[in-house]
């Protein structure tokens, strides 16, 4: 069971959390612009890297707040976790955040 | 009483504390302290039970929880029989019953033997070549023999009546082992300030040290040494000393599992007591401080009966005065078996020993021995060994130079003590993910680099000499502890190092011989080689193929010497070849302890509205809904199911019904932003909506597929009472706080789910407004100051309500939303005022029914995360003027405006007194072969009261250009002709609502 | 009729759970009377900075407690309040949250009805609710005046420790009450002494 | 390829068994081949079998970054069934169940698939709907699936509790006799001799570490840490390693990789005859031939590459299994794992042609493509040698994501093992 650092709250057992995939999908000002396949993209489409992975998790039984977490996937480590809105401090490699 | 191979003295034994226990329904004899192992030793009892495959006589091989073969059903009374247990850990106690296992019609006499005659069929993988022909006899006949053949132990087939216990903990630091390198780093890190907990899996804390008898420690005896040691412990406040407990898994972050055995080892355990308690500790250091696990030797026939390890031996003598035989030879690869040569010598037990290595590797062990009176053997070789239920000699032969083997000579014997070298516990720092690093010095696997806040000493790290153990676990547990302090301990020398061992050297045709690796599995030595020989190249491979280190104990007895024989066979070096990996558990565990407390009643809630023990007094049915228990009908005496509901769908048009919708979903919206926020999730627009009015919504996902639905009231300008179905209140407002916070943070709303706040009461049908009105204070009920889909906030019984005129029935209804403790009062006394009118209590297949009647969809039953608002028919609700809303781009995507999408119409049966089976198939042409083309489903049929007819709801393709087609839905034996009608059965203007 | 529908004690609450105490050697648990609930929502930058409301204090960080008198407040988020007061005092609680915020953005939801309070107090208080809760419950990793959602076995409560003695408030929403309760009283088992 | 068979073995046991050969070479790669697979678990094997016993095509080569078989292949808790909702599934499904009633004749390798009966049971009212749905859906798809009354469901499998006191009563069942389980290892072990013995090259420890295009855009080959691998087309049959390597060519998927955990028992002698499966409480156990219970749990939250997750998936899992089989209470676990599946957001496969010229992939099972391995092996390798789907994976494709034509299984059924 992971320990996951709530920006509010501090570490905290996973199972007071729930995960919401992958960070940094702004949902696109205007939908009605885009065509189908950038909207399939934005819908379907996942980096799923192995390694260092930006992601989102609400801290579900605690303060119920959204924020987001840079996490390897292969050790399954976190390297940062950051409220929403914000950039973490470096970057998952060489990946943008979008 | 008498225990044939009891030393008269010494021991941990409590020689004033007399047991008996009974195996294979004999009495036999022991003392408080005494394992199963040792008891049925001190018998004289070697034989325990019969090998997996091969069904051969075998013994107790070990003294500890790596013990491979000695697997015993212990009986402790009705339910709590359970199989498998390892002898060396089961504590005597009196009255305790076990049984041996595997083998028919006894222990003694086993017709499954005659697999060990004709085990030269049965190599490895044997099953992956044969049993293909003729085809049928697989099912018929060769995989339930091969069924029938496996298995070790019966599985228990009466429910448990034990209770499980669960805790979580938190610790600064965690010690695995509380042999001397775990003393020495809790004695270390509880000198701090830190919060330190202590397990081991032996019922007494010592490790090596219980059966360690001539060695000192600081200058006193090790018993001493520990005895005052784990008297110091014990005296500090913030350490936790957990015996019996063992740690089995080490997850992410420093979660590591611990099962602790609380009842099994008391003769008569307090009523309460758990009989076991998962620990479930996070903690921000671990020293794993685990020990080493000997090897035995592989020769042909190593598994007889009285052939075990040497250090088990050592064991059996000092820690429980038995002496597993009257004339044992050890045979030896390393130093460690001289001292328990020594130690059994000391103890009066006639002794030889007989070293692999040649003299100059050992002289100076060898001439103590010799010094006590005993012959030792050096640079020799073990030939194989006879007896069959019991050892009765050691064959052995010099080896020259070259390996040559000389002449055999057989040492008589009734016990084998074997060590092969040994290999570090390393299994739980594997686990943790920290990476291995072979260590050609020990032959072994050690830890290398931690990958989590963890770190070893003592054996499991390979650091073997007894000081050094001690002097490294105190550094462990200062540098845990975040206080780096060092501590020598000046003990006495320990005999270690060993000369690795593979296959030993033989005369005979090794092809031939069973020389086993890994012992409960049956796998020898010839099969590793066998496996590498086909192909399997893979440690990992290897391990399938040949199942060696896939038994109960998990190989720890055996891996090494797999993977070094794989390794000889593939002509590569160890660290090539690598371990397979590393799981939990450590040793099995209970299904029953990691489930803990939530095992019957306990294994999900039980969500209960207000009104719920007011059906139950009327004897209502009910269903589980999610976690809810809505009630399902009120049969009144006499009424099956179907008369009851007619009976209710018939009095809410009817008359009046009365109906507990508390379960529903409600979610309080709030803030100066609610109705933007409102547009933005559902697909109609709230702009307009004045406060004081109701409207139904929809809501999707982002692809565009319905995910709830519900009304929604407008209670004032900034605030909304939102409702979902039963089953949607949690995901609807999860997906709404995910909008809102990720995307749209900068909208000023506030979620509150108030689903429990308010008790639901629906009050449906002609007489519900005469029903409640004299209840309800403040408001004007009429259809022009309230009519249908308005709110208002009202008293009743002087309890402030939210009173809704919605209808789900398509009659005149009110909901009443009164504060959860007034509910059930205010269901009473609606119930007492719709006496006069003869007021129905209904349950969920009637609301189920009404709303089918009216071609209501239910999201969950009608949709299933397919379907657009379009295809239910509620295309119109879309707001066409809104931008965007959430799943609005999606709805444009190809597929979902494609034609032949399924779409919501009604169905009614040719015969009217056939109701379909929701989930029957709809096909246009019921001749056509197999596979015949589906055109939709039936989503909702029921018996409607109100129609005298069946009725059907269901999903057809293109269904809205079929009205009035005739179509066929599959019944249990065939198909029956339905006609296509609008999903509408009642009322199709939509007008009694209104009333 | 009119008069039986307004009159204020025509009903009585009658709470979602009664169940007799659960008392062993180290622990004992109890169902508390009901009480008036709140919960109290404002955005970001005012709860950064908010002091006291209607005798609730805000002024405190994210997972603390704080009474004052009777009423009393726990912060469970950054912007999130839950806010509690004698049940009589419902309909004043209300009023005065809306008075001392009138014209600022907030949100409060009355919610005394969606949930229930046990006591659960003694010695062995942490370990029964280490059951099933998986927070460090002592007094380092949950210091006297904590307050936090959480998770008991399967439900989710709201656990407060008012002081550093060992008495935890355990809060739950009403249908979850009957597992909580049964949940905790199994866990209490685990008291008598052991051996 | 020696023949396997009862009088090999009598006349091995006399030779000690030294004359069984290699199951599989062990070769070089070499500078090129017509076709490269990447990933050789089941599918991968199996495509590159019937490429060779099919298509004829045997300049093959099947790239394993560890050992055969040691994906997903290797743990997962082998349960077959064809008993899908949708047509697409049913197609697919059901031809991989009939190729599994001859697998073990047509390899010469006893992958001991057992037709014991996979029972799904229906704990609410809407679990009896979305059965019956299924089984009228099969019926016309010519694929087996009975409803069961409890009582019947009890006498299929004895062990199961039918009280109506439990938390969620079974109030029946959905059985196909024709579901059961495999040995997964024999069938990773029986393809890879049977392609090897066509000739295809089977080259484990031989990771795919970039995907090279030539100067039409079109895949030349694959980089591996074995060198530079030469082909005309690359079918990429790597489970939940599916978006690593489909990112060295910057395709980006609709996948997202999670752990999926497994547990055995300690062997007992048969107690359970079939497969059992329950969706609302979410467990689902056998007992394999050896004589552990196998059990299979759920997916941990988060993607992840680890093989591992965390222990309160597994203690989930075992209270649904005790709540079904009380019994069960004092077996112990014996060994708890993880594999890493490839999901997708319609929890149906893709299998078929991708944007780049020659590439082509087969992945998306999940937690349920060990039941497909003959089937899905076989059209791929069809469209890998035609460069065309089977009419079977047609619908399968990764198009489906743009169009909005997805075969929603998830949505059908809340769980697809
Ligand atoms: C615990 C568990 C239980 C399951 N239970 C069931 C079940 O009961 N029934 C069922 O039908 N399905 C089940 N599944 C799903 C099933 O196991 C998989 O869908 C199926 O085995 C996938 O087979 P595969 O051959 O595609 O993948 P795999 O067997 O995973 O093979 C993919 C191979 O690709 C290799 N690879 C990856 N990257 C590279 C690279 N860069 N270069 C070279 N090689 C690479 C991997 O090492 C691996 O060997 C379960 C899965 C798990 C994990
Ligand atoms: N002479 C030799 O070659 C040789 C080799 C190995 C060990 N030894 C001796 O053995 C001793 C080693 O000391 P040590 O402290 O490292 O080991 P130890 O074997 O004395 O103690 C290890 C302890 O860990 C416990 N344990 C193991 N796994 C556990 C788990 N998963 N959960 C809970 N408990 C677990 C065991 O019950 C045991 O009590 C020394 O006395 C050393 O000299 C000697
Ligand atoms: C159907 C099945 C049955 C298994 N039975 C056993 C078993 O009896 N003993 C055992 O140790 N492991 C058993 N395993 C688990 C394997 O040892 C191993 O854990 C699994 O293949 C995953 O590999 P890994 O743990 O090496 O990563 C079984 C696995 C499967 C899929
Ligand atoms: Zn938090």
């Amino acid at each position: 069971m992971l320990l996951i650092d709530c920006p509010y709250c501090g570490p905290r057992p996973e199972v007071e959390f729930r995960c919401g995939g992958e960070a940094h999908i702004a949902r696109p000002a205007q939908p009605a612009d885009m065509d189908d396949k950038a909207w399939a993209e934005f819908l379907f489409i996942r980096s799923n890297p192995k390694g260092v992975h930006a992601e989102r998790w609400i801290h579900q039984h605690g303060c119920q707040r959204w924020f987001n977490a840079l996490r390897d996937t292969y050790t399954d480590a976190f390297i940062e976790t950051y409220e929403m809105g914000t950039k973490p401090s470096r970057l998952p490699d060489g990946r943008t955040t979008r | 009483m008498k225990q044939d191979y009891r030393l008269a003295k010494g021991g941990r034994i409590d020689r004033a504390r007399p047991l008996s226990v009974t195996f294979n329904g004999r009495r036999l004899f022991g003392f408080a302290g005494d394992t199963l192992a040792s008891l049925l030793l001190a018998n004289g009892q070697h034989l325990v039970g019969r090998s997996f495959k091969y069904h051969r006589p075998r013994g107790v091989l070990s003294h500890g929880s790596d013990e491979p073969n000695a697997l015993l059903a212990v009986d402790r009374g009705p339910g709590r029989i359970d199989p498998n247990n390892r002898a060396s850990m089961v504590e005597a106690r009196d009255g305790l019953v076990a049984r041996s296992q595997n083998h028919w019609p006894s222990l003694d006499f086993d017709v499954g033997a005659v697999n060990d005659a004709l085990a030269p069929l049965f190599p490895a993988g044997f099953y992956y070549k044969t049993f293909m022909w003729p085809r049928a006899f697989w099912d018929r006949l060769y995989e339930p023999a091969i069924r029938a053949a496996a298995g070790l132990g019966e599985a228990p087939s009466s429910p448990d009546p034990d209770r499980y216990a669960h805790r979580h903990a938190h610790c600064d630091v965690l010690i695995v082992g509380g042999g001397p390198a775990g003393l020495a780093a809790a004695l270390a890190a509880s000198a701090t300030d830190k919060s330190v907990i202590l397990a081991d899996e032996g019922a007494e804390l010592g490790g090596a040290l219980l059966h360690e008898s001539s060695a000192t420690i600081d200058g006193a005896p090790a018993a001493q040494w520990l005895a005052e040691t784990v008297k110091t412990l014990i005296g500090r406040a913030n350490l936790t000393l957990l015996p019996r407990t063992t740690a089995f898994g080490y997850y992410n972050h420093n979660h590591v599992a611990l099962i602790e055995r609380l009842a099994d080892h008391l003769a008569a355990p307090p009523p309460d007591l758990a009989r076991e308690r998962l620990w479930q500790v996070r903690a921000r250091e671990v020293v794993l401080a685990t020990g080493a696990h000997e090897r035995p030797l592989i020769f042909a026939d190593n598994d007889r009966p009285g052939i075990m390890l040497a250090e088990s031996v050592r064991a059996f003598i000092n820690r429980y005065a038995v002496a597993p035989g009257r004339r044992i030879v050890f045979a030896t690869s390393g130093a460690s078996a001289y001292s328990a040569a020594a130690d059994a010598k000391a103890a009066g037990v006639d002794v030889a020993l007989v070293d692999i290595r040649r003299e100059e590797a050992c002289r100076a062990d060898a001439a103590a021995l010799r010094a006590m009176g005993c012959e030792v053997l050096t640079g020799h070789t073990i030939i194989g060994s006879t007896g069959r239920k019991r050892v009765s000699g050691l064959i052995v032969a010099p080896i020259d130079g070259q390996a040559k083997v000389g002449a055999r000579r057989t040492l008589d014997c009734d016990c084998v003590g074997l060590s092969g070298g040994w290999t570090p516990a390393v299994h739980l720092f594997s686990q943790s993910r920290g990476a291995l690093r072979f260590e050609p010095a020990i032959d072994g696997f050690v830890p290398d680099r931690a990958a989590q806040a963890v770190r070893s000493a003592g054996a499991s790290g390979g650091t073997y000499p007894l000081s050094a153990c001690l002097t490294e676990g105190f550094a462990a547990g200062a540098a845990a502890a975040g206080a780096p302090a060092a501590r020598s301990f000046a003990a006495s020398a320990t005999r270690v190092g060993f000369q690795p061992a593979r296959a030993l050297p033989t005369s005979r045709d090794a092809k031939r011989v069973k020389a086993f690796v890994d012992f409960q599995n049956d796998v020898t030595a010839k099969d590793v080689k066998l496996a590498v020989n086909e192909g399997f190249e893979s440690i990992e491979h290897v391990k399938r193929y040949t199942t060696t280190g896939m038994a109960t104990d998990q190989g720890k007895t055996s891996n090494m010497n797999a993977l070094a024989l794989a390794a000889d066979a593939l002509g590569k070096p160890i660290p090539q070849v690598g371990t397979t990996t590393f799981r939990p558990p450590y040793t099995p565990v209970s299904f029953a302890a990691i489930v803990g407390p939530s095992r019957g009643s306990l294994f999900d809630p039980v969500r209960k509205t207000p009104i719920y023990d007011w059906a139950a007094e009327r004897g209502a049915k009910f269903e589980n809904v999610s976690l809810w228990r809505r009630a399902w009908y009120f049969p009144k005496p006499g009424e099956d199911m179907h008369a009851a509901v007619a009976r209710e769908c018939k009095a809410a048009r009817g008359a009046v019904g009365l109906f507990d919708g508390s379960t529903l979903g409600k979610i309080e919206v709030v803030g100066p932003d609610a109705a933007e926020f409102m547009n933005r999730m559902y697909i109609n627009s709230w702009t307009k909506l004045e406060p004081g009015r109701c409207r139904y919504g929809v809501m999707l996902k982002e692809d565009g597929y319905i995910l709830d639905d519900g009304v929604v009231a407008r209670l004032a300008p900034d605030r909304f009472h939102v409702t979902t179905t039963t089953g949607g209140a949690a995901r609807v407002l999860n997906h709404m706080e995910d909008y809102l916070q990720t995307e749209w943070p900068h909208l000023d709303v506030f979620l509150t789910s108030i689903t429990e706040q308010w008790a639901v009461i629906a009050v449906q049908g002609p007489k519900a407004r005469e029903t409640i009105a004299p209840l309800v204070a403040g408001v004007d009920l009429s259809n022009e100051a309230f009519p249908h889909m308005s709110v208002r906030a009202c008293r009743i019984l002087g309890a402030p309500c939210r009173l809704f005129r919605v209808s789900f029935t398509g009659e005149v209804g009110y909901e009443i939303n009164v504060p959860s403790d007034f509910g059930r009062a205010v269901w009473e006394a609606v119930y007492e005022r719709g006496q006069a009118f003869g007021i129905t209590p209904y349950g969920t297949e009637a609301m189920h029914v009404l709303r089918a009647e009216r071609g209501f969809i239910i999201v969950g039953q009608e949709t299933d995360g397919t379907m657009t608002p379009d295809d239910v028919g509620l295309a119109g609700m879309i707001a066409k003027a809104k931008p965007d809303f959430v799943g609005k781009r999606s709805l444009a995507r190809p597929d979902l405006v494609a034609p032949g999408r399924k779409q919501l119409v009604g169905l009614l049966t040719e015969d009217p007194n056939l109701v379909l089976d929701e989930g029957a198939q709809i096909v246009e042409n019921p001749a056509m072969p197999i596979p015949m083309r589906m055109i939709g489903h039936v989503t909702s049929s029921y018996w409607s009261a109100n129609c005298g007819r069946s009725i059907a709801l269901a999903m057809i393709a293109d269904g809205r250009n079929l009205m009035g087609r005739t179509l066929h839905a599959t019944v249990a034996a065939g198909f029956a002709s339905v006609k296509v009608s609008a999903p509408v059965f009642v009322d199709p203007k939509g007008e009694r609502v209104h009333g | 009729m009119a008069e039986l529908a307004g009159s204020a004690s025509a009903a009585r609450r009658q709470p979602a759970l009664a169940a007799p105490p659960v008392l062993w050697a180290g622990v004992a648990i109890q169902v508390l009377p009901d009480e008036a609930r709140f919960s109290l929502r404002l955005p970001k930058a005012a709860a950064a900075t908010a002091a006291e409301v209607a005798g609730f204090s805000l002024a405190v960080p994210v997972n603390r407690y704080a009474k004052n008198d009777q009423r009393w407040s726990a912060r469970l988020g950054p912007n999130e309040w839950l806010l509690g007061g004698p049940e009589g005092d419902g309909g004043a609680i209300a009023a005065e949250i809306e008075a001392a915020l009138a014209g600022q953005i907030h949100g409060v939801t009355d919610i005394s009805h969606r949930q229930v309070a046990f006591d659960v107090a003694g010695a062995e208080a942490a370990n029964i609710l280490n059951a099933g809760c998986p927070l460090d419950l002592s007094l380092v990793g949950f210091p006297g005046g904590s307050a936090t959602r959480s998770i008991l076995g399967k439900a989710e409560i709201v656990l407060m420790r008012p002081a550093s003695a060992p008495v935890f408030r355990v809060e739950c929403w009403r249908s979850f009450a009957e597992y909580v309760h049964a949940f905790l009283a199994e866990a209490a088992r685990d008291c008598p002494a052991r051996e | 390829m020696r023949r396997f068979s009862f009088a090999a073995l009598l006349a091995e046991a006399a030779n000690a068994h030294q004359g069984w050969g290699r199951q599989w070479r062990n070769p070089e790669p070499k500078r090129s081949y017509d076709i490269v697979v990447v990933g050789a678990g089941g599918h991968g094997l199996a495509t590159a079998y019937y490429l060779a016993s099919v298509h004829g095509i045997t300049n093959v080569a099947v790239l394993e970054k560890g050992w055969l078989g040691g994906g997903n292949t290797g743990r997962n808790t082998t349960i077959i069934r064809s008993n899908y909702l949708y047509d697409e599934s049913a197609g697919i499904y059901e031809h991989a169940v009939k190729l599994w009633e001859g697998l073990s004749q047509e390899l010469n390798y006893n992958v001991m698939f057992s037709q014991r009966g996979v029972m799904m049971l229906a704990h609410n009212q809407h679990d009896v709907q979305s059965l019956k749905r299924h089984i009228y859906a099969n019926r016309l798809n010519g694929v087996d699936n009975e409803w069961l009354t409890p009582e019947q469901a009890k006498d299929f499998c004895p062990p199961l509790n039918i009280s109506p006191d439990l938390r969620y009563p079974v109030i029946g069942a959905a059985l196909q006799r024709r579901g059961g389980v495999a040995r997964h290892d024999a069938v990773a072990w029986g393809y890879a001799r049977a392609a090897d013995a066509r000739g295809v090259d089977i080259i484990q420890n031989c990771e795919v570490t970039g995907l090279r295009r030539g100067p039409n855009g079109a895949i030349s080959g694959v980089e591996t840490t074995r060198g530079f691998i030469g082909a005309r087309r690359v079918g990429v049959v790597a489970a939940g390693h599916t978006s690593v390597i489909m990112s060295m060519a910057d395709v980006r998927m609709p996948i997202e990789s999670y752990p999926l955990q497994a547990l055995v028992s300690e062997p007992v002698k048969p107690v359970f005859p079939c497969v059992v499966m329950s969706n609302a409480v979410h467990a689902y156990i056998s007992q394999s031939d050896k004589g552990e219970l196998v059990i299979g749990a759920g997916t941990d939250q988060y993607t992840s590459y680890s093989q591992q997750g965390g222990l309160h998936i597994t203690t989930h899992t075992l209270d649904a299994i005790l709540e079904l089989f009380p019994q069960f209470s004092r077996m112990r676990m014996l060994r708890n794992w993880g594999g890493i599946v490839d999901v997708t957001p319609d929890r149906s496969p893709i299998i078929g042609k991708t944007p780049i010229e020659g590439l082509y992939v087969n992945c998306g099972w999940g937690t349920g493509g060990f039941k497909a391995t003959p089937g899905s092996g076989h059209v791929f390798a069809h469209t890998l040698a035609t460069g065309e789907p089977h009419k079977i994976n047609a619908p399968f494709t990764l198009d489906r994501f743009y169009t909005g034509r997805l075969i929603d299984e998830a949505a059908a059924a809340a769980v697809a093992h």
